[in-house]
């Protein structure tokens, strides 16, 4: 149940990509008849991919992954747009990818903003619009959040951001696949989106570029994906990305009420079973896929550790934070105290769970907590 | 990532509790950086005749908590001080690199409990 | 015989590669034992890459391509070590990646110098000690050209940099696993290698950076890499390229002798029966791979075309500027004259190759050129 | 990448070679860019009675150096003046975006022989 940090490729998806490894192994820049060939199959995923969000397939550029995309987004953006302001804003609980490189726009001499999130990690609008003003040349808020599975008002931060004539990021990556997206509808500038996330392969994402918007590339040479990105392409993963696209397109809203009912279960059982768990983020505008749970008196890794036993995978943040061994920085921006923020537990569900898989954590649950508690020095008397 | 050894200890830790009426208890760490540890001693002849820990912090706090009241019970007060992060970390067949801050924790907490006892004591610490 | 622009996956190395699309689809970063599953993977990779090179496994830093690979050599030791010099020195036929980066490099306002090919293509090493000053912050001299396939001498060229305390970068992109690489013998601080060349999956590559080198990132995030390249690994591509550098150290022996042997029927074989042919590149210091061939009085294309539709996949020059239709920069840094360059023709010959091929390039070529040349202006009356 | 009528042309180009005694010849272009074109005219009654070419180039260029010759051939110089790249192209099924300036090429070619029979006849071009 850690579909966040990583998802096993549909087969549909890796049948698909298989003969782009062998006998169509040709470059798309090549002139001659297999070149000709991965050009096709890359114009026909660069479709699919648009397709999923309702883009054209020429606003679509593919990148080795979300973090590349948000880091082409972001640094591209400010290269090109320094003109128009020098501040961007952000939301406070973005991934640490766009954290990361807002902080080194900082020591370019941009203003970086962050604007608050409430206590289930809705972002304030009101402390949008007033953070956003005519110096400001981006605004960068998620789709939704990979943690706390949040979805934020992204329509209407985009209006905040084109009021003052600022561009509109959003990152996409735990989103696409899981909740409808319109670029249009939205009227988003860019849009990031990976593919492992949609079951495609690792090591292939996607930055949405609106037409007429230019960015400076992060990766210079031959000059691809329209000069924004350059390398050879990554054939079979692009064909991997776009056939990913496209069941997600087709099967999203089956799968979707499946596991928001999975999800619910899973919240409903498991705050039920266990004294004093509760659900980080908010209870209704939140990924179908996601769950996000805080037991109080215990801490996260010794959690996973014993659920991992139980053959349960989770996660307890970003799986970049469990490097750091920080509490995640969105659960601190939710107003939680550091120790609680170390007892919570993200469940990611994906294609794969089951109900049974679901009853069966439920029934764990209890016994893992009460045996943790058992030896926390933090754990009141009544709970032993 | 973890040695057998510390996911077995981390299953079933040896001397998990508290000693109400303690002759020495050390407490160092905090919940707020994720790891806090308590450990409480009972001594007889300066010699360590129970012991016993509560840990709130990840799989190798709660192991290296477990092995260094292992290591300790049994040991004079002069040898238990002497009991070092390295020395947990050897017997439990290596930690990550990143987890050797939960080995440091526990032999500390084993050294402010004696401190506390020879405080007690009215000796000088 | 254009597996310059592409290769197949060796079959083995996809075996290798799909558990982890489906079963271990686990991230390395992830507190669980899916994701030490992937850990262990990468490791093993790491080790494999090194070991090809005869570098350590932490020595090595995976990146999405030679691309990005070049980019972070360059870009990420101008960021770190500028204050070592402004001064950057490469050849003048570097791949169109590292050209690219050093015009950048030049807008943020270093200074780039070009050393000079003799006429074979070989690296003028007294130009280049000329060039490389006291200000010198990096030099950057290719292993091998892929176009022309002549091998430099980077042992040399490293001692030049080094003897001016600057940092020494290859691109050995289309030399690796064709033949011996030693980055202790030959006093490499950076080496950027390619998958696909290795017959490991698209989208992946590496950039070995010595021990004691710090790089600025070029894609910020997570921190993945060390801190050097930022983003969720992609852990069957890295699987895919440590098989193929560990096949590759253990048959490059024996299948570079096997092309040589290909390289040179099809070198003379072509040039006795095609009037007016010449070879491009280094008769002898050239890759076991590649044979370079120049027909006066018609144009790369149009031969590409003709060879294509009799099922000979060529290319004429890198696959980069058969989209800017501009002649070779390598070609012209040779001392060709521009419609000189425009006639030439790339054979990159793979393990695929065999020697019937071979033959039927030499019986077609003749009619192929002859059928051209008859249709050109320049040619000569006494050859038609 | 090519349409199958362009592929088909340049397998099996029309009108290729010289005139010796022509009454117009159009060179533009150099081997220098890549591309280089000559067409020759026989002109009778301001009719293209015969009209053959020589391409220096991509397969592009063949093509529409031989679609261009087929298009003009009948034609009055005044007709054949008017034959546009556009012409050339859709006659042709299209042609990549990068290879536009072949078709150019041609029809300029064209336009370039017919001034020459022209000038040669003391017409003001
Ligand atoms: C919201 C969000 N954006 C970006 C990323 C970065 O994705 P990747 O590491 O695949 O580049 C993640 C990864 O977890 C994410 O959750
Ligand atoms: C010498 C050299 N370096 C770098 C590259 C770039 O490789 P990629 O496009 O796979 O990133 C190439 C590609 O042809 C090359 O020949």
């Amino acid at each position: 149940m850690d579909y966040a940090s990583g998802s096993p490729v549909d087969e549909r998806v890796l049948e698909d990509m298989k003969p782009y490894f062998s006998e169509h192994f040709g470059n798309p820049s090549s002139f001659h008849s297999y070149g000709f060939k991965a050009l096709e199959a890359i114009k026909n995923a660069r479709m699919r991919v648009g397709g999923l969000i309702e883009a054209l397939p020429e606003e679509i550029v593919f990148t080795s992954g979300a973090t590349e995309a948000n880091n082409l987004a972001l640094i591209g953006a400010a290269a090109r747009y320094k003109n128009r302001g020098s501040r961007i804003v952000i939301s406070s609980i973005e991934h640490i990818s766009i954290l990361n490189v807002c902080k080194e726009l900082s020591r370019q001499g941009f203003e970086i903003k962050y604007a608050p999130v409430d206590k289930d990690g809705i972002l304030d609008l009101d402390a949008l619009t007033e953070l956003v003003d005519d110096k400001t040349m981006l605004v960068s808020v998620m789709t939704a959040n990979g943690e706390i599975g949040t979805i934020q008002p992204i329509k209407k931060a985009a209006e905040i951001a084109h009021d003052k004539k600022a561009l509109f990021h959003t990152d996409a990556t735990v989103a696409a696949g899981k909740i409808p997206l319109d670029v249009n509808e939205s009227d988003v500038d860019l849009m990031t989106l990976s593919s492992n996330d949609l079951y495609g392969p690792k090591g292939m994402g996607a930055l949405y570029v609106r037409r007429g918007i230019r960015l400076k590339p992060i990766i210079i040479g031959g000059g691809q994906e329209g000069g924004m990105r350059s390398g050879t392409e990554n054939v079979p993963g692009i064909v991997g990305m776009g056939k990913a696209a496209e069941l997600a397109k087709v099967e999203m809203r089956s799968e979707a009420d499946r596991l928001t009912k999975l999800r619910d279960r899973l919240i409903n059982g498991v705050l039920d079973s266990v004294p004093e768990s509760y659900l980080n983020g908010h209870p209704i505008q939140r990924l179908p896929n996601n769950a996000n749970i805080r037991f109080s008196y215990i801490e996260g890794e010794s959690l996973l550790l014993s659920l991992d036993e139980l053959g349960v995978q989770l996660s307890s943040g970003s799986a970049c934070a469990a490097k750091t061994l920080e509490p995640s920085h969105v659960l601190i921006a939710l107003g939680l105290k550091h120790e609680e923020a170390h007892g919570s537990l993200v469940f990611t569900l994906g294609k794969y769970n089951t109900g049974e898989q679901i009853d069966y954590v439920i029934q764990q649950m209890p016994g893992v907590v009460k045996r943790l508690r058992a030896v926390s020095p933090l754990t009141p008397k009544e709970l032993m | 990532m973890y040695s057998e050894k510390v996911l077995e200890l981390f299953r079933n830790p040896k001397n998990v509790g508290e000693i109400p009426d303690a002759d020495g208890v050390g407490t160092v760490g905090n919940p707020v950086c994720g790891d806090m540890m308590t450990i409480y001693l009972k001594v007889e002849d300066d010699k360590i005749v129970d012991i016993k820990f509560k840990t709130f912090g990840c799989g190798a706090a709660i192991a290296t908590s477990s092995m260094t009241t292992e290591l300790a019970k049994g040991k004079t007060l002069e040898e238990a001080m002497k009991i070092t992060r390295a020395d947990v970390a050897d017997e439990l067949g290596g930690l990550p690199p990143i987890k050797m801050h939960c080995s440091n924790l526990a032999a500390d907490a084993l050294h402010e409990a004696i401190k506390d006892y020879r405080r007690k004591r009215g000796e000088k610490v």
